[in-house]
């Protein structure tokens, strides 16, 4: 069953709706999921007070209208089906997911996808801090699957990520890759200070211009081409070793035509 | 002008706040801009001369005076409190922490009374 | 709980008082164990449930300063576990580095009822203190770090054995101290520089003393003082491929040591399985179990826990700083260090204890090596919480010990290391009755607590029931995780793994009465205290501080 | 009552001094000795009352009006009680037995319970949970420090007595003073403590962690291209690292120049992870400048109640951490919160304008001694005695030493302790529970 959420009513203090999971979901009747409970601050509420649901079509999928940007945790842990998401979402969103795809036409708030273990999730618009990262502590961030944000991103994009592929496609804030050590991280666009920092493993490519870079990214080499994921990328790239504050054993690649400055 | 501004302890901000958080010992010390001697001469400014601070979040009106705690040019100082929080963002980038040091501020010369005392300052800016 | 009570019918484990599973009746009154009560007591029929005395764990780190480091570095790992308030229980977190409510509700949940704090730095005492008043249900006592201690170790170094003893008695009662803790005697000393020592027989730096000057010394003082428990060492070393022959030499050291005291021990080792190791490298490294239970069967006056590993994680958190250092430069993985001023110091470091890696699986065998060659009347049950796994894994080390068949099977999921080790070849199974030896018994005896421990006439009422069948260890770690009955002082704490309420429990502490040197000894504590940074008259911990305040007074030689 | 009273702790900066000398007289502090000059004017207080609370207030209308303490609790508890989500803020400077109370109450309500360090060395804490802290008592630097740098903060403004009572001046067993020790202060501004310094290292503003960077680095042998790093010549930064490197005890203190500037959480991780790494060349420990007097000590007592040291989020009956998300300017600003507590401190004027905005638009309860604008904003005052003056407790010194904190006079008559007060909340709100 596909179902389908209107957003009706986010109390001022906001949602938590972790229930938002396909898994939950769509083997329920229509009044069972209007009673599953979500969070508003201490108390929690019947999802049907916050939204309209109705059932659509035969697919396993939920679809998500209205302004979402202050319900949490939709999709966290999810391991199979579809998330559409026509709006905006709050923080979390499918966070610790290992299956399954999250599609959102809006923009994200922050630590989206984090510790995901698989699955793919799809942004068309702005994602926060910490996407594909780890929560504090945590010893690995993004660990499978794919996230692809159209738009930019902010800071500390795939924190500690040890696998899978991350793409943005109009740039990110300070601290790309911070602590990347396994899977890929493509940047298209501007790119904010300090890509890079305490990499010990992976691969983060910069494919726009780059504000500046640490003194612990060693420059190795010209490259003509980048590849990712399948794709190839037309450069010439700089290629450094980063981090020499660590073992130095990841990859950054950055374009190299708007890049001069950064090997003044 | 266009400076790099730091907010900041100072020992007298420190007493300020026990002293009197409402009262004038406490606007004289951290009602202030702390600034280089030679940028408060090329903004043609005597010692605690009126300015006002203006930041991406916000505007307040200060005394500049130039700093003991001597600052390179370019980079001004205002002690912690109810003034330089007007000038902060509340952005964390999910850290908590707003920044509250290297915002860029602009300073200019300021034809008002007085600094506002802390409890006129109002809602936000 | 002034009602009285009886315990009816249940199979009794006692092994202070001889009972083995013996059908029989206990009965309670007024929080204590009693002969015989009035006819009008509550009966509870425990037919077909096994009876023990509360658990008593010898060693274990669960407050102060850098058990709270652990906590504050590790979110994941208090994110792992945690439990909503209700309306008898604060909320618990944490799995490696619990919060206080989940140490109090966890141990008393397994039928454990007193713990030991195993490492205090008197200067941060207070600190320790604070914790042990906010963790529910269990009594509690500290031992206080005195083996790098400054004045110690200049005292010993003049000979002034009279001073070491007097200061060692005014430092528990300031820190409000049950017993003396030496761990890493001039190792933690010597890593203040980032160096370490390398057996008792070293140089401490910048002290004209040994490790084993410390070791005997504060023996000396110990059994002079008439304290309750013996010295707790952990000897120099730990960790170290080739470590055993050190930890050999140290027992040397105390071979004809005696005390007057019922305990019988004058030196209790600490998490021996961290100190038996062969080899000189870590690819050679291998168990020397055997030579270690042979000295300590053979010896009568040494008592030890095991520190015993389980897979998983951990959090590695110890005064040996030193340890620590090395420790992290192996594995890359977060690094806190406190030294303490003019008195000790500690690391804290997390680790994870995987069935495939062969160091741990070494380890792993050691510990049920040690459990199993050891007379369990000498050996305790501990993993060093946290430093070999939780405290709330003991029923699965339990189960280990009780089947043969269940170590075989699990032999089969680690590294093939496991193959070679004296452990594939053990056929000892434990009974309940050595059980009760190594978690209760035994470690109320070491500690000199005559109130705990068994469940004859004057004994604390601080009773475990568990359902299992003494003969079978079918859902053997769930009975002993999650407890039938357990009581506190005759009041019902848990009931069917539930928690029913949750007192305060005592604070033991050992008062000694000053003798005639202390005005010379504080003379020198007061000129001492230049090295420190804050005064001597706010480093006492006062009494008031403390819940349930219980000193225990030894005593006086004459 | 007068007299000497010897042996006090000063209840002001995170060093804790706990050799204070008080001569009372008639029950006020009259003079006091060995303290700096926060510390004078904080017991001065104890003097005066035009700017003390002294009367519990609660809004009615549009005015403020002057109750017990009984109304007041009750309308304080009616009102966090009837929240979604309240938040209960500040805690920095009152005693530990004042912050225990403070959590069973926030987790009794569902509440968010945040101190100021996330506006103050929260960062360093992030920082401390991926990378460790290697640390030290003060007393271990004063012992044996014969390297002492101070990077992002002003000692002698902040702290007064840091450099002359802990780590520079003092005697120790292995040292004799200043002159067996270098001292290396990095700051964008040439401060008073930088004068002192033997060497003074100047960045530019917000390029800290580029420095940290390139000294761990060099420290494993790498060549750092360039002729500065964040405005500071290579050549400068090399003698640091081979200072470092040979120290026989080297410290580090840092202060709000690494948490609050560009990088944040990052700077104090680079800083930690220097650190940590230097101790495969030389000893070495670092240590954070906490501020106010307790704040160490509510992430004590806060990490052993929770598990989690600070931003802890009980909506849900157990403790969540996220700053960034439960941490007090997120929560406010996104609009989480719907009431709040706050207890010796003034988020309405340190914290952002538009933050302080939003506290002031939503039902508040102020409880402090002094008046600020937290109080005159709030719906309900409760007036306090001062804690560590007017009332013992303990506290947590920066560096994790515990030490009592001295009742030396009453409070203004009738005041109730900051602990009392809030167990006074605790009780009621359990009462009505159990209606």
């Amino acid at each position: 069953m596909s179902v389908r959420l209107v957003v009706k009513k986010v109390p001022a203090v906001g949602l938590e709706a972790e229930v938002i999971d396909p898994a939950t979901l769509v083997k329920k009747g229509l009044s069972e999921i209007g009673r599953l409970q979500v969070w508003a601050g201490r108390r929690t509420m019947p999802l049907g007070e916050a939204f309209d649901i109705s059932a659509e079509g035969p697919e396993d999928n939920i679809e998500i209208h209205g302004d979402a940007s202050r319900v949490k945790r939709i999709g966290q842990g999810m391991a199979s089906g579809r998330i559409d998401l026509l709006g905006d979402a709050g923080m979390h969103l499918g966070n610790r997911m290992s299956g399954g795809e999250i599609h959102v036409s809006g923009s994200v708030s922050s630590w989206c996808g984090c510790e995901m273990q698989g699955g793919s999730i799809s942004i068309a618009g702005n994602a926060a801090h910490y996407l594909g990262g780890a929560y504090r502590g945590s010893s690995a961030g993004m660990q499978g699957g794919s996230i692809a944000v159209s738009g930019a991103a902010g800071g500390e994009v795939g924190c500690r990520m040890a696998d899978g592929i991350i793409t943005i496609g109009a740039g990110c804030g300070d601290f790309a890759g911070v602590h990347q050590k396994g899977g890929v991280i493509v940047v298209h666009g501007t790119c904010g200070a300090r890509p890079g920092a305490g990499m010990t493993g992976g691969l983060l490519i910069l494919n726009g211009r780059v504000e500046s870079i640490l003194p612990g990214a060693a420059y190795v080499e010209e490259v003509q081409e980048a590849e990712a994921a399948g794709a190839r990328l037309k450069g010439p790239f700089l290629k450094f070793k980063c981090d020499l504050a660590e073992q130095a054993q990841g990859e950054l690649l950055i374009l190299a035509e708007p890049n001069r400055h950064l090997r003044e | 002008m266009d400076l790099i501004l730091i907010t900041g302890r100072t020992i007298n901000q420190g007493r300020g706040t026990m002293t009197d958080r409402l009262g004038g010992f406490h606007q004289k010390n951290s009602a202030v801009i702390q600034m280089n001697g030679n940028d408060l001469t090329e903004l043609g400014l005597d010692n605690r001369a009126l300015v006002r601070v203006t930041s991406a979040f916000g505007e307040v009106v200060l005394r500049a005076e130039e700093a003991e705690e001597e600052l390179p040019r370019g980079l001004a100082h205002i002690p912690y409190g109810p003034w330089a929080s007007r000038l902060v963002g509340s952005d964390t980038g999910a850290t908590g922490m707003p920044s509250f040091k290297g915002m860029k501020v602009k300073v200019q010369r300021e034809a008002a009374e007085d600094v506002k005392p802390a409890t006129t300052l109002g809602g936000p800016g | 709980m002034k009602a009285e009570l009886v315990l009816a019918n249940g199979t009794v484990y006692d092994p202070a008082n001889g009972i083995a599973g013996e059908r029989m009746d206990i009965c309670i009154r007024d929080g204590k164990i009693v002969e015989q009560v009035s006819e009008k007591a509550q009966r509870l029929d425990l037919a077909g449930k096994v009876v023990m005395p509360g658990g008593v764990d010898i060693h274990t780190h669960v407050t102060g300063s850098k058990v709270n480091a652990g906590r504050i570095m590790r979110p994941e790992d208090v994110r792992s576990s945690v439990s909503p308030r209700t309306s008898l229980t604060r909320s618990a977190s944490g799995y490696t580095v619990p919060n206080v409510y989940q140490i109090g509700y966890t141990y008393a949940r397994m039928g454990y009822t007193t713990v030991v704090e195993a490492a205090v730095p008197p200067l941060k005492a207070r600190h320790t203190h604070e914790e042990l008043s906010a963790i529910p249900i269990l009594d509690k006592a500290s031992l206080v770090l005195m083996g790098n201690n400054w004045l110690i170790m200049k005292y010993l170094s003049e000979g002034r054995d009279d001073l070491v003893r007097e200061y060692a008695a005014w430092l528990l009662e300031a820190a409000k101290g049950y017993g003396i803790k030496i761990v890493n005697p001039g190792g933690t000393e010597a890593w203040g520089w980032g160096r370490n020592v390398e057996g008792v027989r070293d140089k401490v730096p910048h002290f004209d003393i040994t490790p084993a000057d410390t070791i005997k010394g504060l023996l000396k003082a110990n059994e002079e003082l008439n304290l309750p428990t013996s010295v707790h060492l952990h000897p120099n070393r730990l960790g170290k491929p080739g470590n055993y022959s050190t930890t050999l030499e140290t027992m040397e050291l105390v071979r004809n040591a005696t005390t007057r005291m019922p305990r019988g021990q004058v030196l209790h080792v600490v998490h021996l399985q961290f100190h038996s190791y062969g080899g000189d490298s870590w690819r050679n490294f291998h168990s020397e179990a055997d030579k270690l239970a042979t000295a300590v069967n053979s010896s009568s006056n040494l008592t030890v826990d095991v520190g015993a590993v389980v897979f998983g994680w951990s959090t590695t958190m110890t005064a040996d700083g030193p340890f620590e250092h090395d420790l992290q430069r192996l594995t890359h993985l977060k690094w806190t260090n406190v030294d303490v001023e003019a008195e000790t110091g500690a690391g804290v470091v997390p680790h994870f204890y995987s069935m495939r890696n062969a160091v741990a699986v070494v380890q792993w065998c050691t510990g049920l090596e040690l459990l199993l060659l050891i007379k369990p009347d000498r050996i305790f049950l501990t993993t060093d919480h946290p430093n070999g796994g939780p405290f709330s894994k003991y029923p699965q080390i339990i189960h280990l010990l009780m089947s043969r068949k269940h170590r075989d099977a699990m032999m089969e999921k680690l590294n093939p290391v496991c193959k070679k080790s004296m452990l594939s070849s053990l056929d000892k199974e434990y009974t309940l009755y050595d059980i009760a030896k190594i978690t209760r018994a035994g470690t109320a005896k070491a500690l000199g607590l005559a109130q705990k421990g068994h469940l004859g006439p004057g004994a604390d009422a601080d009773v475990a029931v568990y359902d299992l069948q003494p003969d079978s260890t079918e859902g053997l770690e769930k009975a002993l995780s999650s407890a039938h009955l357990v009581l506190k002082d005759g009041t019902m704490v848990v009931r069917d793994g539930r928690i029913l309420a949750a007192p305060a429990g005592r604070t033991y502490w050992a008062r000694c009465q000053p003798t005639d040197k202390r005005g010379e000894m504080i003379n020198g504590l007061r000129e001492h205290f230049r090295y420190y940074t804050i005064q001597l008259e706010n480093y006492p911990v006062s009494e008031e501080h403390l819940i349930r305040s219980s000193p225990v007074v030894p005593e006086v030689s004459s | 009552m007068a007299g000497m009273i010897q042996n006090v702790t000063c209840p002001f900066c995170g060093c804790l001094c706990d050799d204070i000398r008080v001569v009372l007289e008639e029950g006020k502090v009259k003079e006091i000795y060995n303290g700096c000059a926060l510390s004078q004017s904080r017991f001065a207080e104890a003097k005066r009352t035009e700017n003390r609370n002294l009367q519990p207030l609660v809004r009615k209308g549009d005015a403020k009006l002057p109750v017990g303490y009984d109304e007041a609790l009750n309308r304080a508890v009616e009102i966090l009680a009837s929240a979604d989500h309240s938040l209960l803020y500040g805690w920095a400077t009152t005693s530990c037995e004042a912050q225990r109370a403070g959590v069973e109450l926030a987790e009794l309500l569902g509440a968010s319970i945040d101190d100021t360090s996330s506006v103050c060395h929260g960062p360093s804490t992030i920082g401390i949970q991926d990378v460790g802290y290697v640390t030290a008592t003060l007393g271990a630097v004063k012992n044996r420090a014969d390297v002492v740098i101070y990077w992002g903060c002003n000692p002698f403004h902040a702290h007064p007595r840091h450099i002359s009572r802990y780590t520079v001046f003092p005697r120790g067993y292995f040292r004799k003073g200043r002159k067996d020790r270098k001292l290396v202060v990095v700051d964008p501004r040439r401060t008073s403590s930088s004068r002192i310094a033997d060497l003074y290292v100047q960045p530019e503003v917000g390029h800290d962690y580029e420095i940290l960077n390139a000294l761990r680095a060099m420290l494993r042998g790498a060549k750092i291209a360039g002729p500065k790093v964040g405005g500071v010549p290579t050549g400068t930064l090399q003698q640091v690292a081979e200072l470092m490197k040979r120290a026989e005890f080297g410290a580090l203190y840092f202060g709000l120049g690494l948490s609050m500037s560009r990088g944040k959480h990052r700077n104090v991780e680079a800083a930690l992870e220097l650190v940590r790494d230097l101790n495969a060349h030389a000893k070495w420990v670092i240590g954070a400048m906490r501020g106010h007097y307790n704040v160490a000590g509510f992430n004590e007592v806060c990490a052993w109640e929770t598990g989690f040291p600070f931003s802890v989020d009980f909506t849900r009956g157990y403790p969540r951490y996220n700053p960034g998300e439960t941490s007090a300017v997120d929560l406010i600003s996104n609009g989480e919160i719907d009431a709040i507590l706050t207890v010796a401190s003034d988020p309405v004027a340190n914290l952002p304008a538009e933050v302080a905005g939003k506290i002031r638009r939503m039902p508040a309860i102020a409880v402090d001694p002094f008046k600020t604008l937290t109080t005159e904003a709030a719906d309900v005052v409760i007036p306090s005695a001062v804690a560590g003056i007017e009332g013992p407790g303990t506290a947590y010194r920066m560096d994790g030493v515990p030490i009592e904190l001295r009742g030396l006079c009453e409070p203004p008559p009738g005041l109730l302790g900051d602990d009392e007060i809030v167990l006074g909340m605790l009780q009621r709100l359990k009462g009505m529970g159990s209606r």
